[in-house]
């Protein structure tokens, strides 16, 4: 059978959808990406202003302003599928839960993607750090970075989006087990920021990669449970 | 009443394994006494990874199974193995402070990932409590604490690596005293309070576990009692339309 | 407005009496926090008839039909479906069953076209376009096929969720109050509906508080009160009493 | 704070919290049982 591409198939059509609504009603995006500038702008005064020490701490910042953001971003997303109960219309479609899970976790990767790009350029330019020179890891990383936020959001939205007090839910479910992502993005944008100098960049790249391949199979393998109430 | 003979026996090994770590043992060369604490920190930390391997594994139990009794078991790891990095964390930092000079060593790949499972957990305890319907609950805990164990390992190489990989001088920790040069009395005084704080730990998660089941039974006889009562009400109503008719 | 098309499922064909029951549930209970929302209801729907699901607010309509859709697990009993158990062989139940909740599940920011195509796409539906478009006439939206669901009326809506139904191949449609918030015509439409449904071999119930209207529209009816069948009639469905004292059917186990 | 403080300080939190724990137990479980008599 070809069962796998109609799943593709069907996580396609789910994302695309996500991606429509996106850029008509810019629910996800705007609000989170000036959200992520006001992140950074307080950044900028609690360890202002010495520029050293601003570039210094510049890739933390970064990513704590993307993973706050990517909250965000991902949880309007699936309120998305709460306005006209249309999460529970989703479940009733005769196709494998996996494969909602990936069409969702797919269009948030979209949104974090841009959400990542956007911040990283204005981190560039607040804290005066050179990331031309090193595109392409820091690409690689906000892209990896942007899949793993995506993959657990995803998910925990799921858990948290039929409960109580899920504001809060949400984000102090989601931020322990980002930790890793968290802490091997950071790494990984410095030592890219920094030419690599120890070569490790290599080794935290893979570690995202990990994290992000074992967090999609466990959201693939479960989000159906979330979805039958 | 096992159970009980259970917890009398747990009692005196944790007791006497406290007397022994704290008066029987020799302090250590470099650390002194403060490396007494070093045993029932590691067995907490033991005994806290454990509880979440348990809570993970009925999670799973109950998804497969749909028994409410494997909910119960999970909650119970969640909750005594919370108590047990609680416990393990504050042994850390009362360990730290003398030997390092500060209660919180970010260096410690031990401390740091310890203190996000803690984080993990109270958040799993909260999801819990947020729910009310039964069988909801068990499903939300069940895949929140089955991530959660997933993340534990790789919580775990980062925090290495990320140490690791940056190049810092290696300090001492907790685990350094079991360097096969360590004297044995220091090996054998942590597997004894291992095994007092695991037996500890059983009993504990016995009669945890005989709550969890005592609540789960009365949930179910108030759902049952409800039922019977709506059934009895309409029986009733039917008797009496055929005697009228 | 053209005839209704109706995509028939080959489940649907054949003799109404010499297929499985539409629908059957045994001793079927839901609790929710405070309240039993079903109290062990036992029915039986031959496949083909359609049924009126009748009784006041809080009978237990809208949890029955949630049930049979596959998105509410029961708390004890067991439901199935065509024959098939709607826990255990969720995924073949939901190939056979279209639902119309109170909810529409649309999309606000895609036009009504788009959320066809997107329901067309899950549902695996055939030649799509010619469906989708065929769909939007049948409920009288082709004019506003390109308008927004955002600025859609509630009557507008449940036309395109009806819409949504006939993309796909049910043999068994579960609708939850249909005439909700239609005008004249579109109350006509889903009279027209049903009748098509009814003449396909369809199975088809009908959550509504719209008794006469549906009257000689359907086979037979079924009444809940406060979570239990308090009467049956017509042709098509029979229930019996629940055994006193709780389930014969113990949950958690039995209901994996 | 000398070592000693530091080693009491531990031991008495982690012996002090599973005696703590145990006897709070203890209590649930008399209160769950008490209360399932009631019921009956």
């Amino acid at each position: 059978m070809n069962g796998l591409r109609t799943e593709a198939r069907v996580a396609m059509a789910i994302a695309r959808k996500d991606a429509v609504a996106e850029l008509r009603g810019r629910h996800a995006t705007v609000s989170t990406l000036f959200f992520a500038a006001v992140v950074l702008l307080l950044f900028g005064f609690a360890l202002g202003p010495d520029a050293r020490r601003l570039a210094e701490a510049a890739p933390g910042l970064l990513w704590l302003a993307i993973v706050f953001a990517g909250i965000l971003a991902v949880n309007r997303l699936h309120l998305l599928e709460t306005d006209d109960a249309a999460l529970e219309q989703l479940a009733l479609y005769p196709v494998a839960r996996r494969a909602i899970y990936a069409g969702k976790a797919l269009g948030g990767f979209a949104v974090m993607l841009v959400l990542g790009v956007v911040v990283l350029g204005a981190v560039g330019i607040l804290f005066a750090v050179d990331i031309a020179s090193a595109w392409l890891p820091l690409l690689s990383t906000v892209i990896l970075g942007a899949m793993g936020i995506a993959a657990v959001g995803t998910f925990y939205a799921g858990v948290t989006v039929r409960m109580r007090a899920r504001e809060v839910m949400l984000p102090l479910l989601v931020l322990p087990v980002l930790a890793p992502l968290l802490l091997g993005a950071v790494r990984a944008t410095a030592a890219a920021l920094a030419g690599d100098p120890f070569g490790e960049l290599g080794a935290w790249l893979q570690l995202l990669v990990a994290f992000d391949l074992i967090m999609l199979m466990a959201g693939a393998a479960t989000y159906g449970f979330l979805l039958e109430d | 009443m096992k159970t009980r003979i259970l917890g009398f026996v747990a009692l005196a090994a944790v007791v006497s394994a406290a007397i022994v770590g704290l008066f029987v043992v020799p302090p250590d060369l470099n650390q002194g006494d403060a490396q007494r604490i070093m045993y029932p920190h590691v067995a907490s930390a033991w005994l806290a990874y454990l509880s979440f391997g348990v809570t993970a594994v009925g999670g799973v139990l109950w998804l497969w199974r749909r028994d409410l009794r494997f909910d119960a078991v999970a909650l119970s790891g969640a909750e005594i193995g919370v108590m047990f990095t609680a416990f393990a964390i504050w042994g850390g930092m009362m360990w730290g402070r003398p030997v390092w000079g500060v209660f919180w060593q970010w260096e410690d790949p031990r401390l740091t990932t310890t203190a996000l499972l803690l984080a993990l957990y109270v958040g799993y305890l909260l999801l819990r409590r947020l729910t009310e319907d039964p069988e909801r609950r068990a499903t939300r805990a069940a895949i929140v604490g089955l991530v959660a164990a997933i993340d534990i390992p790789i919580v775990h190489f980062s925090v290495e690596w990320w140490r690791g990989l940056h190049q810092t001088a290696t300090i001492a920790s907790p685990e350094r005293a079991l360097d096969p040069a360590a004297p044995m009395v220091f090996v054998g005084t942590l597997m004894g309070t291992l095994a007092a704080f695991s037996l500890a730990w059983l009993y504990l998660m016995i009669r945890r576990y005989e709550l969890a089941r005592a609540e789960l039974a009365r949930e179910e006889e108030a759902r049952r009692g409800r039922l019977r009562a709506v059934q009895a009400a309409a029986a009733n109503l039917r008797s009496q339309e055929e005697a009228a008719r | 407005m053209p005839q209704t098309t109706i995509y028939v499922s080959p489940r649907s064909f054949g003799r109404p009496d010499a297929r499985p029951p539409a629908v059957e549930t045994t001793e079927l209970a839901r609790l929710f926090a405070g309240s039993a929302a079903l109290a062990g209801v036992t029915l039986r729907v031959e496949g083909g008839r359609s049924v009126a699901l009748l009784g006041p607010n809080g009978a237990g309509k809208t949890t029955l039909l949630r049930v049979l859709a596959t998105i509410l697990r029961s708390s004890y009993g067991s439901a199935r479906v065509d024959g098939l158990d709607v826990v255990r062989d969720a995924d073949l139940v939901r190939e056979r069953v279209a639902y119309l909740s109170h909810a529409t599940g649309l999309y606000d920011d895609l036009t009504a076209r788009e959320n066809l195509h997107f329901a067309a796409a899950l549902l695996g539906t055939e030649e799509p376009a010619a469906r989708v478009e065929r769909a939007l006439l049948d409920v009288g939206l082709g004019e506003r096929a390109d308008d927004r669901v955002r600025g859609f009326s509630a009557g507008m809506r449940r036309r395109l969720a009806l819409g949504r139904i006939l993309l796909g191949r049910a043999s068994v449609v579960l609708l939850d109050e249909p005439y909700a918030a239609l005008d004249r015509d579109g109350m006509g439409l889903v009279d027209r509906l049903l009748a098509a449904w009814k003449e396909v071999g369809v199975t088809v119930i009908v959550a509504s508080h719209a008794t006469d209207r549906l009257t000689g529209l359907l086979d037979g009816t079924v009444t809940l009160d406060r979570g239990l069948v308090t009467a049956v009639s017509g042709a098509g469905v029979t229930s019996v009493a629940p055994t006193l004292g709780g389930t014969r059917a113990p949950a958690p186990e039995a209901i994996r | 704070m000398t070592d000693a403080g530091f080693v009491i300080a531990a031991y008495g939190v982690i012996l002090g919290g599973l005696a703590l724990y145990t006897v709070t137990l203890w209590r649930r479980l008399r209160a769950a049982a008490s209360r399932d008599d009631e019921g009956r």
